[in-house]
């Protein structure tokens, strides 16, 4: 009983510090794209919030919790109806809380990918879908009970795939769909569309970065677990090892430490770690930050350059590319059944086979999701409303004003 | 000072920029001089609503490019610039053209058209 | 002992999160206010944490928690002396020190509606009387012992009343009289004075909810009780319905979803759950959170175009309106009483009651200072001071510089 | 074993708060600086907070807290290998995640003073320096076992010394050395160069005090002991009194309430109480803070126009300056032996010689660091590259583009 | 070219604007261009701290309006800015008058007066 | 309208302005009006990156200050700046000299030179 109380307490303080990511990605959106959207990116997050916490209350909740069939998808407690005292050890009222202010973050990561040029209620409408449907049908597989964790054995912890890949892969079907930013693609050579306000962007990382602090450690649930400051831990030298290698690699190959890519360097190791901050050594967390900040300046030059895919904020990088890797490193490096630590190869085909599946179901989905929007209410805004920044248009208001 | 020097000034929606410059570039415009504005023109009567209160005329965001030239006749560039930027629609911009009677490059103290020419 | 130690933690880091409302508060003023006057906004809103909490250890605690008298005050432990070791449960120590932290909020409220014309000193007064007096006094009627809770049966879990209705209706007084800001009518129309910077305001209202799961979980004093658990989940989705209701009610009477009445939706949603978050169901939250949204919005239209009274950051609806209207809610939606649990209208009418009686007072005593700031040091800056902002001339600096 | 689990989550939850002081001292420093330095200044906070971290993690947590050896230095523990489980009552990985974020924050002070002239991989080896020795060797004297606390008796309680003064009189020789910016003395008269977002900057300091009930609470280390509360509790007066001193003594001096000394007003009390902040009674800690607001603000002038030292932040006079003085009056008001309260001259004596020998050594290490640096790398830019700002050349970013 | 076009600029208090903005509607002025300018005049004297160091001229927040005319007068143009912006105190500002060679409608590429008047 | 009113406009780095605005005081000058610009002139070429994209030609924050003299000898302005902005550097900036047709001071209607004059 007492524990119960204290890993509620926990885990409701975790979430707050979860909730307060909502302010890092505004500013992190807000900071790396242009002034003329930036009323259109805050109001993209507002939005992602509200509705991704209603429509995880009435629906996704339910579909991810709910009790388990045939390990495909939970069934019962929509609106909450039903659900139980408490859940997992700790009050059943701040496990759902814990759950739907994660849910809001896998949407949100698809909005800074498609960025400066979709249409507000298109993105409104995917976000509904991501947050009533996608999110939670993945993550029942993967927490909810069903088939990848316990039939494959997949482990993922605090979501490097069920949060960040899943949003990533959203993100990158959804980037590839609304096509590139006019005037990001000239005759097939990128051009550099900067972001308005690094300051505010390096905000966000750090507002982030604290966050990840309730993201993490607060996955345990269970304060009374080593595993928790354990996670702690590994989320900081993660982060650090890997600001820092995206800091020098950029240095090498640029001439100068770019910024951008620094602060996507944090964030990069940050992804990277969150399958398996609880169970990756030390210095496996500062080789998975270092390898996922490299790994992520790499990702963000081909995207842009061989792919073409105009992702503004690198999203699809940091939490795409580093999430799909910070999940096969837990085969790998986990401490408990990894490859080096003579685990063999269970672990790593259990987390290839879950990665694979999550990531590819997540971009069918989003892709008969985008279909659809485009089909009805269309995808992207203008050309005409591009060029003058969404906020006037689509809002009637500009982000800064002095008159 | 026999050469005549102008100052022309390009009111333009900012998106185009880097294609503008690339232009000018390309027809030996040696600098510019940007700036943000905000404008309003034609685009008036448009009717827009701040917590529910009408604001009437908006100011569209605009960037100012100063170009002064000599060498590079004002036609060129004045075309140079329809080529890139029209595109038909009401808040394309505008262009005005001025006398300069002076020009002095501060690193040199050369005055005149020699200011603005490419010295190398 | 151990419960008592666990309620002293959790008090603890609720009043750290509820202290960083008060950069919420400072982002919002900022970021929906002209940037010539951002400088003054900061500088009040620095004076309102430090007098408040100085003022409040001083006088305010005493009146509000001091030995009751007649119901109507408290009347001893000014300058804390003689207080207890342990009050409600939790350290003494605590206790003050979220009480502090509570008693700041009620003045920045009202310094947002009186913006951009304000005297600096004059606010500074009014700052002292609110946090020594006006939010003591009410305060103690309604949790110190007073009247109000004892005699009258009045619920306000949170604050809905005690801090925002009371802030609100100071707030009203206040823009009263000092009038509306130069400009902001022509014959008697009102016109639009955009705020500056959007993303720092939206910024501050993600702190501010932030701040919020501090503010109501944190009013049980109390973690092993259920409610806690509750009123936070109430919190999150009151402020998800407001938002979204704000948004498409604005997009249905502007035409577009407005980012200035979203971002308050957000707050009309927080504020309207206050008083009730710990005993309205999740279903009533919501409820009361679209309802919010709604009467926001029309509060602002109608304060704004027909009662002709400036109000900045939409203060007066946000915190009056929202705040009476989530007290009543309390009489009605209440699970433990609530009309529609069958409680009759015995708590309806308390409700009514209390949020009468407490706003007539507040206003009554706004308006006695207002009037003695008035014929004293005056209470709005020269019209040329307020052309040319308030910044260069209250305090010679301004708030964006590059030169 | 309970109450580990209480402190080992009590002190996870602090360590999250200090975590968030990055990006108050990010945007403190950004503020306060010009907007073409301002990308390389975030720059400085990125790579301080991820260096911190790492250099800690492999030899500054063994040089402070390994095995004593003759009172002057720890020995082992390198790389954390054979580290316990658990330190000074909680687990050994919380304690490890709090000194190391702890120890990021003395080099950050040191960037502040040196900004807007410093080379960017000369900040970047100082900072190595910094959190692999000069902290923790001064660090371990005070808190690891070593001297200072074992033989002289010297008190400080949360890093008024260790931390602040420390940092601050790192950042004295650092601003000596580099010169002051180019244009800040014509004639010996200094001129002002202001800061350009005051708005930024005040979140920063808001962010900054929210974090400080980390800081200054979490060193207890226990929350089972009063002194935890008591310390919130002195540390949001402390701040407030120094606030309303500063901000009066500003407006006696020039004429107008200053926003940038008020702000720094803020800071200097957080600083003044941190040595002390568990056994000053709460009206000392009220006196330490107004005196803190004053003696920063008379020594920003005296260091500005006296010793012609260019700060532009007033790094030097907040927590050098506040923080010899805290400790300091920790020997007059400690409750527990501080002369007032009949201590004689014993715990004073012992805090005048701790300070004494860690701020000279503190010196002696940075200026020999820079005289390493100044003799390879050099430490500061180019002429031009000062006069174009920092952003361009040294990351080839602006901070704000809108084009 | 035989109708002079002229460009107004009006250096002004941020504050009066929108009543600008009417005013020069009302006289049928089809455009303007506003940039954010930092201006010292006679203000100048004025002393003031900054963390305790005095910072002496302060350049104060003004609006630059730029009107390109020729239907309108340019006299009638200056009249309405002075009904409006005069106060009588320093700081109200000041007008420039400048010659205006030639004009460009982006959007369909008329010149000279044409280019500035309203097509409708 | 006798003396001849000019416009001179100084493109110059930042950081110099605190020296250009009380040199031009030194001489007289009784108002600016300071305006933030991006430029580009021959610093072009440059090539930065921007997340590992080129980003080619690089705008450098300049300001334009724009001063109209009448009393003031156009010649001791321009003199007045090169001994101020001239480091010989690249970037150093540019002047630019205009015809000003006619001023208004908003405060008393005065008009022509006598609006750009010290009335003291
Ligand atoms: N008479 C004018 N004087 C100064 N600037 C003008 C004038 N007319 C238009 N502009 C500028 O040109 C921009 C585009 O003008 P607009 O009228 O929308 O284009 P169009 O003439 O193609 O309809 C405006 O936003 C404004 O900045
Ligand atoms: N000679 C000038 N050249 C350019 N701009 C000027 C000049 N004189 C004044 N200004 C601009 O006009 C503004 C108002 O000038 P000011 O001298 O305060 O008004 P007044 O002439 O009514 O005293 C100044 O802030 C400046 O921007
Ligand atoms: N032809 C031009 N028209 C308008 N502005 C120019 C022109 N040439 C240069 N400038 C401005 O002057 C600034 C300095 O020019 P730059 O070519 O770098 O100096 P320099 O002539 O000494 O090499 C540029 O950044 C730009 O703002």
């Amino acid at each position: 009983m007492d524990t119960m109380i204290l890993n509620t307490m926990w885990v409701l303080i975790a979430s707050v510090f979860v909730f307060l990511m909502h302010a890092g990605f505004a500013m992190v959106e807000v900071g790396f794209t242009q002034s003329k959207n930036a009323v259109n990116i805050i109001m993209k997050n507002f939005v992602t919030v509200s509705i991704g916490v209603l429509g995880y209350y009435v629906v996704g909740y339910a579909l991810m919790y709910g009790t388990d069939v045939s390990g495909l998808i939970g069934s019962d407690q929509f609106v909450l109806m039903g659900s139980p005292e408490s859940v997992a050890g700790i009050s059943f009222d701040v496990f759902f809380f814990f759950q739907a202010i994660f849910a809001a973050t896998c949407a949100t990561i698809v909005s800074g990918a498609m960025a400066e040029r979709t249409k507000f209620f298109s993105y409104v409408a995917f976000c509904v879908v991501a947050t009533t449907v996608i999110y939670p049908l993945i993550g029942h597989w993967i927490w909810g009970g069903g088939f990848l964790s316990s039939v494959v054995g997949f482990r993922d912890f605090a979501g490097g795939t069920a949060v960040h890949a899943v949003g990533g892969f959203c993100a990158l079907i959804g980037a590839i769909m609304v096509g590139p930013r006019n005037g990001k693609y000239k005759n097939g050579v990128p051009r550099a569309i900067p972001g308005h306000n690094i300051p505010l962007g390096a905000l966000g990382v750090l507002i982030l970065w604290f966050g990840w602090f309730g993201f993490n450690p607060g996955s345990t649930l269970d304060i009374t677990s080593p595993a928790t400051a354990h996670a702690a831990v590994t989320t900081l030298i993660s982060g650090a090892a890997a600001t820092i290698a995206a800091m020098i690699l950029s240095n090498v190959k640029y001439g100068k430490p770019d910024a951008g890519l620094t602060l996507n360097g944090a964030l990069a190791g940050l992804v990277g770690i969150t399958a398996g901050a609880n169970q990756i050594s030390f210095a496996g967390a500062i080789l998975v930050g270092a390898v996922s900040g490299v790994l992520m300046l790499l990702a963000v030059e081909y995207i842009d350059t061989k792919l073409r895919i105009d992702d503004p904020v690198g999203a699809i990088s940091v939490h795409g590319v580093c999430g799909v890797f910070g999940t096969l490193a837990v085969g790998v490096l986990s401490m408990d059944g990894g490859l080096l630590y003579g685990g063999g190869m269970t672990l790593l085909t259990a987390q290839i086979i879950g990665v694979g599946i999550s990531a590819t179901v997540a971009m069918g989905l989003a892709f008969l999701t985008f279909v659809g929007i485009k089909a009805t209410i269309g995808l992207r805004v203008e050309e005409s409303e591009e060029l003058h920044g969404l906020d006037g248009i689509e809002h009637g208001i500009a982000a800064y004003m002095d008159l | 000072m026999v050469e005549k020097m102008s100052k022309i000034e390009i009111i333009m929606n900012p998106d185009k920029f880097e294609d503008l410059k690339e232009a000018m570039n390309g027809i030996g415009v040696t600098g510019m001089t940007v700036t943000n504005a905000l404008g309003c023109g034609l685009q008036k009567g448009h009717k827009e609503y701040y917590r529910g209160v009408q604001v009437e005329i908006n100011l569209k965001q605009k960037l100012k490019v100063e170009i002064v030239v000599c060498e590079v006749p004002v036609e060129t560039a004045i075309q140079t610039a329809l080529k890139i930027l029209q595109t038909g629609n009401i808040g394309d911009g505008k262009i005005f053209v001025y006398d300069v009677v002076d020009a002095v490059r501060i690193r040199t103290a050369e005055r005149g058209p020699a200011a603005v020419k490419d010295p190398k």
